[in-house]
């Protein structure tokens, strides 16, 4: 912990006498901050805590927060009627193949990049010049592109992770030692077994820590997909709730969503730990 | 010294009320200084009275409005837009698919799918009394915005839509939608937007309210006299199309803007008046579908003691 | 198969690195190449193995390679160039699988290698899990695997502590006692030079030029930790190096 | 050049006679892709022309496309009547106030959870958990929270641009060579100097990269900040755009917002050649 | 100053690195540390310097340092540890602010260390610039700047390569026969060892004992590169660390 260095006393400062024998002075530690599991829990609790107080005793309007108590019972409301699984099954049938379409293209064309120079001066500026558009801008026209059913939602959430995968892709590419590829060629590997038994594993841990990101986007977009004719759906459900204000029924799909996040995140790192178990 | 007021509003025709009371001075002349507060979309207005950021605003009712007004934070006080028979109101809309496959009125929509922005929307609400009124069942397409509602009608992934008369004109005219019917002709009387403001001013701030709708009931009546009963003829159009045109299409040239603006003429209460049998309908409609609390009445919602109510 | 470098001349756009360097590599032979940092040795030795081109001269190779030799000119490199995602044995086959040689072949060829290498225990381990000695050992065993004729050597022992150093110049003795290997050795390390090399080139600060050969004739495995004669030779190479080195050493690098 | 490798024949494969001398063979090369600026240019180019040829020619139907000639036209027409810098301008200070504000505190909670073990296990799960928040389900509690003025624009764009900034900032200060703090505590400096000194600036590679990502993301939320009554911004004009299905104004507005991105990621590559010139 | 190391012993976790380690450094000689791979060189260094602290025993300081001395106890970092974003004079003065020296005072130390490691022609040159030599010049002067008592210096030398490693080894004896100072030299140089080392403390393998100390009388300045005498100690070194290197090399490391 960086908190314990604060009281390091520097060696120069104690004079003993002369001749006299003193034990040397402890200056290290500190700067590498150690788990301390439970710490998150408690602060959660005590933020719900706080919220639940404050609008029971009113110092916190009705209008600025529900009351977590009240957004547990309408989240067990949602469960017990079965509408939870309605809503839950098409989102997340929608991030799966959204995010799979963004990613294995996103992934593919980030690879290209990382290979060849045409390709890659051509592709740069597009995707850099794509990144900042706001997919909710786009939404009349996704209408007329891909429909309004399940085809749009798709595109929508593919195309909201396909630049961060192609940017996250390249890099890694790029990343990759080169004095492998270097010893691929001096045994005289083909140029495909090179890319597919050195660049693509090589490039792994960066395109899996893209997928985070990528992954955490996807779902950040599922609200804006659902805003094209979706009935069903957890960003459905957050904006009708959000159009009649009710927020009992909004946070109660927020905290989904963010489980959501936090679950995808720990996946990814579990598949991080077994694909890259060969990391030092 | 004027009462320093904000009023919320969209860039929309059906604003013109606010334009016009601002523009002529009339809310002066009440005491008032405005100032207008442009929004991209109604529900955010009435979530922004509630927050006590914007003081007026006119808009349809929705599940939200009547959420916050029974939170206590908002109340109606007028009405604005309404559905009249004999001026043009809110037409209802078949894509171009749909009509040459055959739907021709409103009466041949069963198992068609009609757009609205959201579940438990005024478009949801309309669409739904049609469906009953015709004995016929719609599926009903959530889109969210405006835009993307244009855009699925015109590419024919919904079958039909209703809308005010200025989007609803120039779509027609361009051959992509149809008009199949009137909304009036279901909903006669239908109280399409209201006046409202947070319950504060409602309940305590009685002279900066009335002043307030004296000044907006001015800039209506001037707007219906010349735009609908054409009072000053066609210079009196021009002039006001021209005051208008500060507010809406800005950004086009008057040429443009102008058929624009004058497809959008409907008519507005007068005084404004508050239809309540067709308040009363939509709060009803509200519940039954579960969109809002069981337990709103409206008392919750409205607030009769400054306009004339019909019923 | 003997490789020989006419008049080789290279420069980076503007920047000369080696100037009209001719060699002859003898087959079965150990040359050595010494020279102060970015004299070019690194730049020859990829010339060598066709991984670049020369701007001047040509290399070429005399004789064939050796029947079964699947890799004539086969790379050992200093920070070893094992794929940290393939255990030791997969880093082995790696190199088999592009000429086909899989399953039973392959077990032979990789548990022939890792033998000779005394890895038999760590088939299975995965490069992180081994020490940097072990690792240049894996990357022996694989350049052995493929049978070659001439092995290409860049500092191959510099990224090691020095006592792994000593235990891997035994290990490479006695490999090349066992069956003599043709090999271009670089190094900096002139004790290296005088332990393994037949001959050692010394080649002068960039532009690298051929400064002097050194013949040495005592039979590699005769030459010991700490030999007499050897050091006297060493001690001449470092007073023919030493201006050099300091000169090359205090250059500014423009990055 | 990767596709320089293609053609080279492995030199197992000729066989010459015994005692002949021949070159050998070349095998290297590829897997760096070199800059050819053009191509980008060339690119737009071409996207452009086909996407004007088949507006023309009519296969490309109005819906789906506006005519780019349309669009460039509705840009000088913008421009012409100054109602692009009437928009430009509250979009550019809203992006500068909102982003300011969001990569300061993003860059001091991320530094205090690389320090502090407790600070890290209490922030890192509740940022974990506040990422896949999408922040247009939030927008009618923004307007409770932050009025309509511009105080929720900046809120929604610094909550955007904070979570990312965390991230970067404490995965930044977890990189920072151990051994440069070692070598500060063994000369004695202070907690303080150590921090400053070498923490910062070794940290600072990092967080400048994650600055890209959090500016972009600062654009992408422009639109939706702007839902929240702006009369006038990019953001706005992209939305009433929309709303009217009048797609040369969307496009033109897109394409703002897009040139935007591109010269805010140029920026910060100067910014990183300026400030980092010190990295090899 | 003399430092005194009583009976340390440290594990981490349950991983015993070292047992019972009793040693003197006496002042104005240089202790050379070698041994192993993974045998607590490293950890031992750090316990002297306080920057970790034994699980047993202790280490203290006997006597004052001397006057006008600002870090008694100084590292030196095999990898230079300099701030790439600091110029070579910048990462010098980085050590004396703290101690409140600016301005003229601070421009007279730096240019005094910096003209006796010869680098005074490269002071606005910044790490990246320079060769590893260089730096870890770059990094001796740093430590001379705040007049040290003891010098703790891990592996030094082992960053670089042989030639530059020779010209530094030249250069750190003309600094101390010029002015003595007290060194912890950590190294598996067993070469270095012999050429800077009054006393020689060999380590047993994980977890380290002392197995043997060895004292050399040779001054300093009179050990040459290639000293016959000096092999020989050299080879006694080596034949007691032999086999302990190679079993040492040839352990699997848990990650
Ligand atoms: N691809 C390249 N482009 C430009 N310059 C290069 C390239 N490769 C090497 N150089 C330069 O050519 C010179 C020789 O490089 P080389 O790596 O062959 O030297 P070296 O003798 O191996 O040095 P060292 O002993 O440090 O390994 C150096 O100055 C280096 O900076
Ligand atoms: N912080 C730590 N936590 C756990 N184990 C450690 C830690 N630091 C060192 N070790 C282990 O303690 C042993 C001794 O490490 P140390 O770095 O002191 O060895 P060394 O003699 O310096 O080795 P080398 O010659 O490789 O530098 C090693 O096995 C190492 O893995
Ligand atoms: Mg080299
Ligand atoms: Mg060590």
């Amino acid at each position: 912990m960086s908190d314990a260095t604060l009281d390091t006393i520097p060696a120069t400062k104690a004079k003993p006498e002369d001749g006299t024998a003193r034990p040397v002075s402890f200056r290290g530690g500190g700067f590498a901050p150690k788990p301390r599991r439970w710490v998150g829990l408690v602060v959660f609790l005590v933020l719900i805590a706080i919220a639940e107080w404050g609008t029971r005793a009113g110092w916190i309007s009705a209008l600025t927060l529900p009351k977590p108590s009240d957004v547990l019972q309408t989240f067990q409301e949602l469960y017990a009627s079965g509408l939870l699984f309605k809503h839950l099954g098409p989102s997340l049938s929608r991030l799966a193949v959204g995010a799979a379409l963004g990613v294995s293209l996103g992934v593919s064309v980030g690879i290209l990049i990382g290979l060849f120079s045409y390709i890659r001066a051509g592709m740069v500026p597009l995707v850099a010049a794509l990144f900042p558009i706001p997919k909710i801008a786009l939404l009349p026209l996704f209408v007329i592109w891909f429909g309004i059913g399940e085809g749009s939602k798709y595109a929508l959430i593919a195309f909201g992770t396909f630049t961060p995968t192609v940017v996250a892709t390249y890099g890694a590419v790029d990343n990759v030692d080169r004095t492998l590829i270097r010893m691929g060629q001096s045994f005289g590997l083909s140029w495909f077994s090179i890319v597919r038994k050195i660049v693509l594993p090589g490039a792994m841990p960066g395109i899996l820590s893209g997928l985070r990101i990528s992954l955490a986007i996807a779902i950040i977009l599922l609200v804006a997909a659902e805003m094209l004719g979706a009935e069903y759906g957890i960003g459905a459900y957050i904006l009708q709730a959000g159009s009649l204000y009710d927020l009992e029924r909004l946070f109660a799909g927020v905290v989904i969503l963010s489980v959501l996040g936090v679950l995808v995140s720990g996946a990814i790192a579990i598949i991080e730990r077994r694909l890259l178990g060969w990391r030092t | 010294q004027n009462t320093k007021i904000k009023v919320g509003a969209l860039r929309f025709t059906s604003h013109s009320g606010s334009f016009v009371a601002k523009d002529r001075g009339y809310f002066a002349d009440a005491g008032l200084d405005v100032e207008l507060e442009f929004f991209q979309a109604a529900q955010p207005m009435a979530v922004a009275i509630a927050s006590g950021d914007i003081d007026y605003a006119v808009t349809a009712i929705s599940g939200g409005l009547i959420s916050l007004a029974q939170k206590g934070a908002i109340k109606v006080i007028g009405g604005a837009l309404i559905e009249e028979e004999g001026i043009d109101g809110q037409q209802i809309l078949a894509s171009d698919a749909a009509y040459q496959a055959g739907v021709t009125s409103p009466a041949m929509l069963d198992g068609k799918a009609y757009g609205v922005t959201q579940t438990g929307s005024s478009f949801h609400y309309v669409g739904d009394k049609i469906a009953q009124a015709e004995g016929i069942s719609m599926s009903f397409k959530p889109l969210q915005k405006v835009g993307a509602v244009i855009g699925a009608i015109k590419s024919g992934q919904i079958d039909a839509w209703n809308i005010v008369p200025h989007i609803a004109k120039p779509l027609a005219g361009s051959g992509a939608v149809h008009i199949i019917g009137a909304v009036q002709d279901y909903l006669p009387g239908y109280q399409t937007t209201t006046v409202f403001t947070s319950t504060d001013n409602a309940e305590n701030q009685r002279d900066k309210t009335e002043a307030f709708l004296a000044g907006f009931s001015k800039g209506v009546t001037d707007y219906n006299s010349t735009m609908i009963d054409m009072a000053d003829g066609e210079a009196g159009v021009d002039e006001m199309v021209k005051l208008i045109h500060q507010y809406v299409y800005a950004d086009r040239p008057f040429e443009k803007a102008k058929p624009s603006i004058v497809n959008g003429t409907m008519r507005i209460n007068e005084g404004a008046k508050l239809n309540m049998a067709s308040v009363q309908d939509q709060l009803e409609w509200f519940k039954a579908g579960d969109y809002v609390d069981q337990g709103v009445t409206i008392e919750d919602l409205v607030n009769t003691s400054y306009v004339e109510t019909m019923s | 198969m003997d490789i020989r470098l006419e008049n080789i001349s290279h420069s980076y756009d503007d920047f000369e690195v080696m100037r009209d360097i001719t060699l002859d590599i003898p087959d079965g032979r150990i040359v050595c190449i010494v020279g102060p940092s970015g004299c070019g040795k690194s730049t020859l030795l990829r010339f060598i193995g066709g991984l670049e081109r020369p701007s001047q001269g040509r290399v070429v190779q005399v004789g064939n390679p050796p029947e079964g030799c699947l890799n004539p000119l086969t790379y050992i490199f200093q920070d070893f160039a094992l794929l940290p995602w393939r255990s030791v044995e997969g880093n082995i086959s790696l190199v088999l699988e592009d000429h086909g040689i899989k399953g039973a072949r392959a077990r032979a060829i990789i548990d022939d290698v890792l033998a000779r290498t005394k890895l038999s225990d760590f088939a299975k381990a995965l490069p992180k899990q081994l020490s940097g000695g072990m690792k240049q050992r894996v990357a022996i065993a694989r350049a052995l695997a493929v049978k070659p004729a001439v092995m290409l050597m860049d500092e191959p022992l510099s990224a090691l502590d020095s006592q792994t150093r000593e235990l891997l110049m035994d290990d490479l003795v006695s490999l090349w006692t066992r069956q003599p290997f043709t090999a271009v050795y670089v190094t900096h390390n002139l004790a290296e030079a005088v332990r393994l090399g037949h001959r050692i080139v010394v080649l002068s600060r960039r532009p690298g030029q051929i400064r002097e050969i050194v013949e040495l004739d005592t039979p590699l495995g005769e030459r010991e930790y700490g030999d007499p004669e050897l050091e006297r030779q060493q001690k001449h190479l470092w007073q023919l190096m030493r201006d050099e080195a300091r000169a090359a050493d205090a250059e500014l690098i423009n990055v």
